[in-house]
């Protein structure tokens, strides 16, 4: 049913609805209203039987779901940033054991300094982990991408992982069409574990595996995760048949058809981008926009597919490999090898800067005009860093944390003691 | 189920990885001979009745004894136990009642009337068996059960020898005694009482044997030439000693003197307590350290109000009064005279100073070897004559009647060997189970159960038994605190505390096997065994 | 002559199996049907102490559950030498996710059985000292504070066997380690409280909370079938002697584990909702030095100078424990045949 | 599409505020995106929300930078933040107050907004006579109804009461009908000709 409804809220119904048993917890901003819900659906009996667990840490957390999801659980857990990275290790455990676990990660990027606002640094950093990791674009689409990872975590006997950036879905209000607890019966059957912990018929699960079969043991993952490639598309067109909208899958592409520019993007910001795709087509700039909904596996095929006709491809990312430059981008770069186009990496709201239609239009109309820097750093405040470096040049003393003086000249000029 | 390749695998797959290729040295089960059975002079595999009766089958463990001594009523009275002395179990607290067990298992049995196991299938070989004591009913005992017939003969009136003539009762009823040798009789035995035989060959001839025990005994009290005046009361503890056997006690008087420090000077003296006496003294030429007398007897003494004079010795006696004269030790521990006298008031003195054996029966066999008094045999048994073997208080050794009922099995064994042509060398014994292979953490602390004793009042009034038997359970007990040393009593421990499940367990009475697929030869099983029955030895290279 | 209860004094309650006892006495390790849940094939060191607790524990955890168990274990030695591929040595529903997380993946486990209504099936997690009082132990406070449905065994060998004998929280002072060597001015580990995990999770106040080593079988199980016995969080902590790091011979073992107990210096007892309730008395009461010189990593408080001092300070720790748990045998009248169950 | 800033301090409920607009709006068949301006704001620390309603499905993320209507919960707000940043003359103002501007030393806001766009309102009051706690959200959302015309009372009532359940979703109601008919009555003497239309005709204006 449509309803107005947060998108924490619309996730966690939906996560309910998908009868989920066992369910661990461990707040962190901006994933905290998503197992709140969930929580109070368990308390109230709403959701039932499951078992919510308050544990002690984001490790815990995943390791919770380890072994609720290895004794033949269905489990789900939601993290981010900061937590994501506590849990770390234990988010490679759970897909290389090949547990169907599914988490939310309501994206933030990860400090220091501190920052508890959006970005993609988090789901960046466990893109090697084995994990399949779906991207959101909409509230609509996380809520859908749950559903829809359910099936796709079973049916491979693999951990899912739906990208939602925090705060920007997390925390916004809008019109979401929740699934009904029927259609999402129909769609998601009961959980068949591939592997479960049984006294009836015991196994040792989690062997320690050494140079003579490690390799094969990660080749195989490897094909695991080129069957999602063809799992989730299908899974998508299901959902398409069932639920009677269009969501998931492995790419989307928006006015692309005729395109000199394409710009590629994860998450919520595809939304503002296409606004300001709009905006050029109306200027007369042939630009579209590619979305990645599924970053990993990397589809690149399908990638390489939908920047076909580009001459230009901006990746738009909110996050960065320092010392490098783009993380996406080296992705996009490997589907666009064989082409002719130019690759242009604009990193872009990181730590939760706003990233606005504005700022993408003045950097498509830069962009249309190659006049883009290979990396381009959206909306950066260069005065703020030019003082900064004068400083730490001109500094005879030990130069102090860097985040501190930044801070420190952003005030001043708020103040207008310094020159903007 | 599919499970993940190397990620997940089926159970006990390891078993396919043989670590017993990691081993140096392997464990191997060993039986070492413990000691208390080593120490058995009348040859008693004692620990492994204990054994039996630990469950409380006490039958079984009763038949197990009688295989070795058809005595066990008898023994567990009169026996001075040398094999508690030698028991591992008195390094850790106090030895096992082994004595008192044995006891419970012999009256148990009489009780019962339990039955000797039968005569064996009729060799047709004949066997003189002469002397009706310890050596001879047990010689006789263990030669019939081995087939062969038996004539058993005594000169007394009746069979025990110094059973029955030399223990006071208050030591070993005589319906106890009478019990087992009944049962031993009851195997079929051809016994002559009365008879005394003057000359074996003849005797031999006669009866058309094939062979000879001798078990005649140690009869004659030793003399001492003690200047004595007139009238002066003097007479020798065996005679003491068969006479209140005989229900014909000797007039001893108020106060009486005992010469001697062994056993029968002790009896002699405990005797004359019970005849009245209100001194009983032991003279005794040296000091407690040196008394052959078994401690238990001294102390039961003691505490019966019997005195000692140490260090004296008797140089005259006069009627109603001793000279006495007190010794020293030299440093060899030897008496050395000092002069200095003293007078002891006595109405009698009881000479128990040993006894010799009269071999006269002996002097037409020139081939059977004497000396010292003593008649000398090999390790069978068998003197130098074919087919006449001696045992008992005859020949050398100790004379207590545990090593008389000893002589009597193993001479039966050897005659058996001898009747058939074989050789009778005793098979060599297992190394000892020494206290420091035992694990002794594994027992736990278990002080001896004592033997109700009778109320001093009436032990110098009668000759009641003085020490009574174990209660079922006090059996049971004390049975149950043998450390089985040296062999397995199958108390899982190597079982059990094998880290990679290289111990087979072969179920009840089979005992273990270790599997040297897996055993990496880490010893804890060796280290751990209660008993010390598990050796380490080198792997071969 | 008065009558006394006839008891088995002639192995008494402490070793394996007795003949004397009714086959409902005898412990499991006597069943040759035993569940022998760590099998043989495993790559443990000879005489591994670990290896044996694992064992004992489990199979007890197996009979008093009637095998409805699911077993747990942190990263570790025992881990390693029971499972690498292509074999595996336990003949359980095992598994092994991480070094840290064993107590939370319990409580995964024991969620998933009880949302599933398989309430009779049991988790057990296990996991070294390092497992256990260092990196695991944010896992495990989480389990105990939750009152979870786990009983978690540490096996505790005092060190980080595993990576070649490093301290852990669990290594015991003057102790030499490979980072804690016996070189200067106060060799091996330092002096301090120690991470003491038996009252760590008696602070929590869980339900049952107990010590044991692999010297006393009939106490360690009688421990693990009274754990499997309750619900809730519960710990047992066993102390499991490892040749390699203690520098103690492969036959040593058990004696080393035994001597640990009867110096003082590991109380064994066990607490019910943080309260102790029964202590393992001394049977014998020895001085540490017995106990500290059949081991390598003390090997420098001895020789021709000996650390008189250190023996001294070691020494008062074990009187300490023996006072603070009440374990002098003196206290016990009846310490004897029944001995180590409490 | 039209954009509402809400400003007010943590614990007032300006996420809410936002929410229940939203909420309003959807009622009313069109498009709606509430969100909080995304902080780690304690109690009492100004905080700020966002709505926007429009016909076609909202896809842009970024934060209302110009909105056309600004809902002020706390006045006291007007010395710390820069309130009317990105206001055109032509937005809708309304502030929670029961003093006339003038002394509130606010004269000047009326010289830079159209009348019949700017009110105040006594929201805290209504809440307060209503509900007993200074919650001056429900009865503001109603103000904006009442000044803006993009939201009918009923929707508000209904997302009142969807949001609060019982007793306190009804002491909302009343404290919104007392707040739109203030607003009302405030706005009422103005020529009717440049009263604001309910709903649709509106949008276009955006």
């Amino acid at each position: 049913m449509l309803r107005q409804i947060e998108g924490s809220r619309a996730v966690a119904e939906t996560v309910a609805c998908c009868r989920p048993e066992v369910v661990c917890a461990y707040p962190i901003s901006p994933q905290t209203h998503i197992i709140e819900a969930v929580g109070a659906m368990v308390k109230s009996g709403a959701l039932s039987p499951c078992e919510f667990i308050n544990v002690e840490s984001e490790f815990a957390a995943m390791s919770v779901s380890i072994g609720a999801s290895a004794a033949g659980a269905r489990a789900y857990t939601a993290t981010a940033s900061q937590g994501l990275l506590f849990m770390m290790e234990a988010v490679y455990n759970a897909s290389g054991l090949g547990l169907p676990i599914v988490m939310t990660l309501a994206n933030r990027t990860i400090g220091g300094p501190i920052n508890i606002w959006n970005d993609h640094s988090d789901a960046m950093s466990v893109r090697d982990t084995g994990w399949i990791q779906l991207f959101a674009e909409t509230n609509q689409e996380a809520v859908d991408l749950h559903v829809q990872a359910f099936v796709i975590a079973e049916r491979l006997s693999l951990p899912v992982m739906v990208c939602m950036d925090g705060f920007i879905l997390t925390h916004a209000i809008e019109g979401i069409d929740v699934p009904e607890q029927d259609a999402v019966d129909a769609f998601l059957p009961p959980f068949e574990p591939r592997q479960v912990l049984d006294p009836d018929d015991p196994v040792s699960i989690g062997a320690m595996v050494g140079p003579e079969a490690f390799e094969e043991v990660r080749y195989l993952a490897y094909v695991r995760q080129l069957e999602a490639l063809d799992l989730i598309p299908a899974v998508a067109a299901d959902f398409a048949r069932g639920f009677g909208r269009s969501s998931g899958g492995l790419v989307r592409s928006y006015r692309t058809e005729d395109a000199d520019t394409v710009v590629v993007a994860l998450g919520s910001v595809l939304g503002t981008i296409k606004d300001a795709v709009d905006a050029r087509r109306d200027a007369g700039e042939r630009v579209g926009v590619v979305g990645i909904t599924t970053f990993r596996p990397f589809p690149v095929q399908a990638v390489a597919n939908a920047l076909a006709g580009a001459q230009r491809v901006v990746v738009v990312e909110k996050a960065f490999s320092v010392g490098f430059g783009g993380v996406l981008s080296t992705d996009v770069a490997l589907a666009t090898q064989r082409s002719e186009s130019s690759l242009y990496t604009v990193v872009a709201g990181l730590g939760g800067r706003p990233i606005t239609r504005r700022h993408l239009e003045t950097m498509l109309a830069a962009a249309g005009e190659d006049q883009l820097e290979v990396l381009t750093f959206l909306d950066l405040d260069t005065g703020v860093v030019e003082r900064e470096q004068a400083r730490m040049a001109a500094a005879t003393t030990r130069p102090g944390p860097t985040a501190e003086f930044v801070l420190r000249d952003l005030a001043l000029r708020q103040n207008g003691e310094v020159e903007p | 189920m599919e499970p993940p390749f190397a990620i997940t695998l089926d159970v006990g797959s390891s078993r396919a990885n043989h670590t017993g290729s990691w081993r140096v040295e392997r464990p191997v089960y060993v039986d070492r001979q413990p000691p208390c059975s080593d120490a058995c002079l009348a040859g008693e595999r004692v620990q492994q009745w204990l054994y039996q009766a630990e469950p409380g089958d006490y039958e079984a463990a009763w038949r197990q004894l009688v295989e070795d001594n058809p005595f066990p009523a008898v023994m567990g009275r009169i026996c001075y136990h040398p094999c508690e002395t030698a028991c591992n179990r008195a390094q850790l607290d106090e030895a096992v009642g082994i004595n008192a067990v044995e006891r419970f298992l012999g009256d148990l049995a009489i009780d019962r009337g339990w039955e000797l196991p039968p005569a064996g299938s009729d060799t047709g070989k004949r066997v003189l068996v002469i002397g009706g004591g310890p050596a001879g009913l047990s010689c006789a005992y263990r030669l019939r059960r081995l087939g062969h017939h038996v004539r058993l003969v005594d000169s007394a009136v009746a069979l025990g020898g110094m059973m029955r003539f030399g223990i006071p009762a208050y030591r070993l009823p005589r319906d106890v005694l009478d019990a087992e040798i009944e049962r031993i009789i009851a195997l079929g035995i051809d016994v002559g009482l009365e008879h005394t035989v003057e000359d074996i060959e003849s005797e031999r001839a006669e009866g058309a044997f094939d062979a000879v025990f001798v078990a005649v005994g140690a009869q004659l009290a030793r003399r001492l030439d003690i200047p004595s005046g007139d009238s002066a009361r003097v007479l020798d503890a065996i005679s003491l000693l068969h006479r209140v056997a005989d229900g014909d006690p000797p007039q001893l008087g108020l106060r009486v003197a005992v010469y001697g420090g062994g056993d029968t000077a002790i009896d002699a003296a405990r005797t004359a307590r019970r005849l009245g006496a209100t001194d009983a003294v032991v003279v005794y030429r040296r000091n407690r350290g040196h008394m052959p007398a078994h401690g238990d007897e001294l102390d039961e003494a003691l505490a019966e109000g019997v005195t000692v004079r140490w260090l004296s010795v008797v140089d005259r006696v006069d009627p109603g009064r001793l000279v006495v004269e007190k010794v020293r030790l030299d440093d060899e521990g030897f008496p050395v005279p000092t002069g200095e006298t003293e007078e002891l008031a006595a109405d009698s003195l009881v000479l128990a100073l040993g006894q010799d054996t009269d071999l006269t029966l002996l002097e037409r066999a020139p081939d059977v070897a004497v000396d010292d008094g003593y008649v000398q045999v090999e390790a069978t048994m068998m003197t130098g004559e074919a087919g006449v073997f001696a045992g008992g208080d005859s020949v050398p050794s100790q004379r207590t009647a545990t090593m008389a009922i000893g002589h009597g099995g193993r001479a039966a064994l050897g005659i058996d060997a001898f009747l058939a042509g074989r050789d009778a060398t005793d098979p060599p014994l297992a190394a000892p189970a020494t206290f420091d292979r035992l694990n002794t953490w594994y027992f736990a602390e278990a002080p001896r159960t004592r033997r109700p004793e009778l109320e001093r009042a009436r032990r110098v009034s009668t000759f009641d038994e003085v020490v009574g038997g174990l209660t079922e359970e006090n059996a049971l007990f004390e049975a149950r605190r043998c450390l089985s040393c040296g062999n397995c009593f199958e108390c899982d421990n190597c079982f059990g505390v094998c880290p990679d499940n290289a111990v087979i367990k072969l179920g009840p009475g089979e005992r273990y096997r270790f599997d040297y697929d897996f055993c990496k030869g880490c010893g804890i099983c060796v280290a751990e065994c209660p008993c010390g029955a598990i050796d380490m030895v080198p792997e071969e290279i | 002559m008065t009558t006394q209860p006839v008891r088995f004094f002639q192995v008494g309650s402490f070793a394996v199996g007795n003949r004397l006892l009714p086959s409902g006495d005898r412990t499991v390790q006597s069943d040759a049907d035993r569940t022998n849940s760590l099998d043989a094939g495993h790559r443990a060191c000879q005489g591994c102490g670990e290896a044996l607790g694992a064992r004992y524990a489990i199979d007890a955890a197996m009979r008093a559950t009637a095998g409805r168990l699911l077993v747990v274990n942190a990263t570790g030695c025992l881990e390693v030498f029971s499972t690498p591929y292509p074999q595996t040595s336990w003949r359980i529903a095992w598994l092994h996710s991480l070094f840290g997380n064993a107590p939370a993946v319990a409580t995964g486990m024991a969620a998933a059985m009880k949302v599933k209504g398989k309430t009779d099936v049991r988790v057990v997690g296990q996991a070294g000292d390092g497992g256990t009082v260092d990196i695991g132990f944010g896992c495990l406070s989480g389990m105990f504070e939750r009152n979870d449905d786990v009983l978690f065994i540490c096996y505790d060998n005092e060190a980080y066997m595993n990576t070649g004998v490093q301290r852990s929280g669990a290594t015991p002072p003057a102790a030499r380690t490979a980072t804690t060597e016996a070189v200067g001015s106060q060799p091996g580990n330092v002096f301090g409280q120690g991470k003491d995990l038996p009252r760590l999770a008696m602070a929590h106040d869980i339900p049952y909370v107990a010590t044991a080593t692999v010297a006393d079988l009939h106490d360690l199980e009688g421990k693990v079938e009274r754990a499997m016995q309750i619900r809730g969080a519960r710990y047992l902590h066993i102390l499991v002697p490892c040749p390699l790091g203690w520098g103690s011979a492969s036959s040593d073992t058990i004696r080393v584990a035994r001597l640990a107990q009867e110096t003082g210096l590991f109380p064994v007892f066990e607490a019910e909702g943080g309260q102790v309730t029964a202590v393992s008395p001394i049977r014998h009461r020895t001085p540490v030095e017995e106990y500290l010189s059949l081991q390598g990593r003390y090997a420098h408080l001895f020789g021709e100078h000996p650390s008189l001092d250190v023996i001294a300070r070691i020494q008062a720790i074990a009187d300490h424990n023996i006072a603070r748990y009440g374990l002098d045998p003196g206290e016990h009248d009846d310490a004897g045949p029944e001995g180590g169950r409490p | 599409m039209f954009q509402i800033r809400i400003h007010g301090r943590g614990g007032q409920g300006v996420v809410t505020a936002a929410e229940v607009l939203s909420m309003a709006a959807f009622d009313g068949g069109r498009h709606a995106q509430a969100f909080p301006s995304f902080g780690s704001e304690r109690m009492g620390a100004p905080v700020v929300a966002f709505c926007r309603i429009d016909e076609r499905p909202i896809r842009t993320r970024e934060p209302v930078m110009e909105p056309d209507a600004l809902i002020v919960q706390d006045i006291t707000l007007i010395h710390q933040v820069d309130l009317l940043a990105g206001l055109a003359p032509e937005a809708y103002v309304l502030l929670n107050t029961s003093k006339p501007l003038d002394a509130l030393g606010l004269g000047d806001l009326s010289r830079r907004f159209q009348s019949d766009r700017l009110c105040t309102c006594p929201a805290t009051e209504f809440a307060l006579d209503q509900t007993g706690r200074p919650m001056p959200n429900a009865a503001l959302v109603a103000g904006f109804a009442a000044l803006t015309g993009q939201i009918s009372l009923t929707a508000v009532e209904k997302a009142l009461r969807q949001r609060f359940a019982g007793p306190i979703g009804e002491r909302n109601v009343a404290a919104a009908n007392a707040a739109f008919r203030h607003v009302t009555r405030s706005l009422a003497p103005r020529d009717p000709a440049t009263r604001p239309v309910p709903t649709q005709a509106h949008a276009a204006a955006d």
